[in-house]
């Protein structure tokens, strides 16, 4: 139930900001729309805590920035390998503990992981990740468990 | 400026044809023809039709891809190669290109304020569309109020298409439900495999199918309609259908009804020319809906308009559950 | 205040440029897969980032800025999607991860 | 004051022309493979970077309407990837028919019984 009301909520927003005409008959149409997606996406079954992650906290933006920054040291340090004289890589698949036991939680760390250049997650399952790192810097990196310990600490 | 930007790009979609014509690999030449529609898609947007770019962004990103997957999944991965040379077909296609080149010579510069075109009726639209039917996008009111005889046609062909598509292939070998899940490519234990994937594609479906609505109803005010909001919707639902099982997703919406949404889009916009006939004005002459004309004009635009996007929908879903059932039949 | 946004945006869409030639020259010359997956990963972050980031200076507070934070949101969830299954397949389907630089090109 | 703001059409071109080259090498990635999986990431890149070039043009036009079709990529560009991926799943023999290289793939052919798939059976 919550999951549909915030599932709504976004829906409602989404279709304002992209919108943004306040005429009557076309906030009619927002609201019949939002209320056929609901219907069908209640029909699909893909309304849940899994992808509607309710618990989740504010603090997800300082995780966000930290993720920013570290996106741009491993740009950075790819860039460096791509244009260098000679390629020095060691690309190999590692693979790490997850601590985080939600999937949501599970989700992002894949993605944070893709996301990273240097990292590549390959699958995820609940106590383990295998990840294929091209550097030995980005899998000490994602060895060290930093990101993953991040997400855990955000409840998820 | 602009220019070298289209020439570019021209380049690039003629090499994409030139590899097309080259490579004998079925599947290389799926992913190049994704690439070829996303070109076109650019081009159309610099050369300022705006719509056009729409509706090939929407056909050509994923449909054309998962139909064409679709055709080579259930027949061979490699050309068979042509038993002759087919000399006399190359003497064909080049004299037919060289009389088609022939004939562009005559034709007026692009963007010529002389040219014919801009002197017959696009004037009236032009000038006239704000006053006559009050909608925004000139495109939409052309496309619906202006030609909506045309654009009527256009959505029964295809209404036409998909009904042909059913009829040929069918739903034929779909007893078991085995055999229904394997035909998606999809196994019983897929569903915990790709806890990403599954994560992502439950958040992006509501998303997509309120854009596509968002598409449907925003028509008169920038780029958008009902060919572009039915394909995305449609996309919505075959991304269900990839992620969950070709049997899932029938039961979400069946076949059945799917065919009984395209006729009713179809009737819909049949029935507002019916009805503007039977209020005393011309086939599709929206002005005698209301009192006020230009309100006329709103309504039987909208009307139309969510014709259109239901049939294109139901019948692209159609279409894509035909194609992809039809991949278990072989085994 | 004018002069500070064109320049920061000027600077946010060329380092996005940068990134995304870096990325197809990456492309290019890393051996295996894997490897270029790395290097597209580079300008599907990176570039699109930057660039997206640099037109929302320039638009400033209004509806644009909106469709880009939404196009850039979308972005940063499908592509690693896209970018994870396509290694999980490849794995699955037999490419070699570890191939090194010399065994083939 | 409008002198400098009347620098950015031409950051823009340029970005455009930069981006242009990158599709072009795109492209070329996806032309030459070797493997398919090498063809299905020229292409999801190809498609990140038409969203990005249709961002710009939008921009270069003065007509930020464009953006709607950017986010249509956006949203939906990732489908295709997904049908292909989709299409390979557990198939590692189609892939190997898809590739126009072995080199660094390891097909083992009797590794799994279901490879044979609907292709094969097309072979009488």
């Amino acid at each position: 139930m919550l999951s549909i009301l915030f599932l709504t909520l976004i829906l409602s927003l989404f279709w304002l900001l992209l919108s943004w005409q306040f005429a009557p008959f076309v906030l009619g149409c927002g609201v019949v729309s939002i209320a056929l997606t609901l219907y069908l996406a209640q029909r699909m079954r893909v309304v849940d805590a899994e992808s509607l992650p309710l618990n989740l906290s504010a603090r997800i933006v300082w995780y966000w920035l930290w993720l920013a920054k570290e996106v741009a040291l491993s740009n950075w340090d790819v860039a460096r390998h791509i244009w260098g004289k000679r390629i020095h890589i060691n690309p190999r698949v590692i693979q790490v503990k997850t601590p985080m036991k939600t999937p949501f939680g599970l989700m992002l760390y894949a993605n944070s992981i893709t996301l990273t250049p240097g990292t590549v997650c390959i699958d995820i399952e609940d106590g383990q990740v295998t990840a294929h790192a091209l550097t030995d810097s980005a899998a000490a990196g994602l060895e060290s468990g930093e990101m993953g310990e991040k997400i855990r600490r955000l409840g998820l | 400026m602009e220019l070298i930007i289209d020439i570019t790009l021209l380049t690039f979609l003629g090499l994409t044809a030139l590899a097309i014509n080259r490579i004998d690999k079925l599947f290389c030449i799926i992913m190049l023809s994704g690439i070829y529609s996303l070109l076109c898609a650019s081009l159309f947007v610099s050369m300022d039709a705006v719509d056009v770019a729409f509706t090939e962004a929407a056909v050509g990103t994923g449909i054309a891809t998962v139909l064409l997957l679709s055709t080579i999944g259930a027949t061979d991965t490699q050309q068979r190669s042509a038993p002759q040379r087919p000399l006399f077909a190359l003497l064909v296609v080049c004299a037919t290109g060289a009389i088609l080149v022939y004939g562009t010579m005559d034709m007026p510069a692009f963007g010529d304020p002389d040219a014919p075109i801009h002197h017959h009726v696009a004037p009236r639209y032009l000038e006239m569309s704000q006053q006559e039917v009050g909608s925004d996008n000139i495109v939409t009111s052309i496309l619906s109020s202006y030609r909506g005889f045309d654009t009527l046609g256009e959505t029964v062909v295809i209404f036409t298409a998909g009904l042909s598509v059913v009829g040929l292939i069918g739903f034929r070998g779909m007893q078991k439900f085995g055999d229904r899940q394997r035909a998606a490519g999809i196994t019983q234990d897929d569903m915990g495999k790709h806890l990403v994937l599954r994560i992502v594609i439950k958040m992006f479906i509501p998303l997509i199918l309120l854009f596509a609505l968002y598409v449907q109803f925003h028509g008169d005010f920038g780029p958008g309609g009902g060919f572009q909001a039915g394909v995305i919707f449609a996309s919505g639902f075959i991304f269900y259908t990839l992620m969950f099982g070709l049997d899932a997703a029938m039961r979400v919406v069946s076949p059945r009804t799917l065919s009984y949404i395209a006729a009713l889009g179809v009737l819909t916009y049949g029935g507002v020319g019916i009805t503007t006939l039977l209020m005393g004005g011309n086939f599709l002459d929206y002005n005698v809906l209301r009192p006020d004309p230009l309100q006329g004009q709103h309504l039987g635009i909208f009307l139309i308009e969510l014709g259109v996007g239901t049939t294109v929908f139901s019948i692209m879903v159609l279409i894509f559950f035909a194609f992809s059932s039809r991949k278990g039949l072989r085994q | 205040m004018e002069t500070f946004l064109v320049l920061a945006s000027t600077l946010c869409i060329s380092m996005g440029v940068f990134l995304g030639i870096t990325g197809a020259i990456g492309i290019f010359r890393m051996p295996n897969f894997f490897a270029r997956l790395h290097a597209a990963s580079v300008t599907d972050s990176g570039c699109a980032f930057m660039l997206l980031f640099g037109l929302m200076l320039q638009s400033g507070f209004t509806l644009a800025t909106i469709k880009l934070c939404f196009i850039l949101l979308f972005f940063l969830i499908s592509s690693p999607t896209a970018a994870h299954a396509l290694a999980k397949t490849a794995l699955s389907c037999g490419a070699q991860p570890t191939s090194s630089p010399r065994e083939e090109r | 004051m409008s002198s400098i703001l009347e620098l950015m059409p031409s950051v823009y071109a340029g970005a455009s022309l930069a981006l242009l080259a990158v599709m072009g090498s795109t492209l070329v990635r996806a032309i030459l493979g070797p493997t398919a999986f090498d063809r299905v990431m020229a292409v999801n890149m190809f498609g990140t970077k038409t969203v990005l070039l249709l961002s710009l043009l939008g921009f270069l036009s003065g007509r930020p309407d464009f953006l709607d079709i950017a986010l249509v990529y956006a949203l939906v560009n990732f489908l295709s990837t997904i049908a292909v991926l989709r299409f390979f799943e557990g198939r590692p023999q189609v892939v190997k028919q898809c590739s126009t290289t072995d080199v660094d793939l390891d097909v083992n052919h009797d590794a799994d019984p279901d490879a044979s798939g609907p292709t094969t059976a097309m072979e009488e």
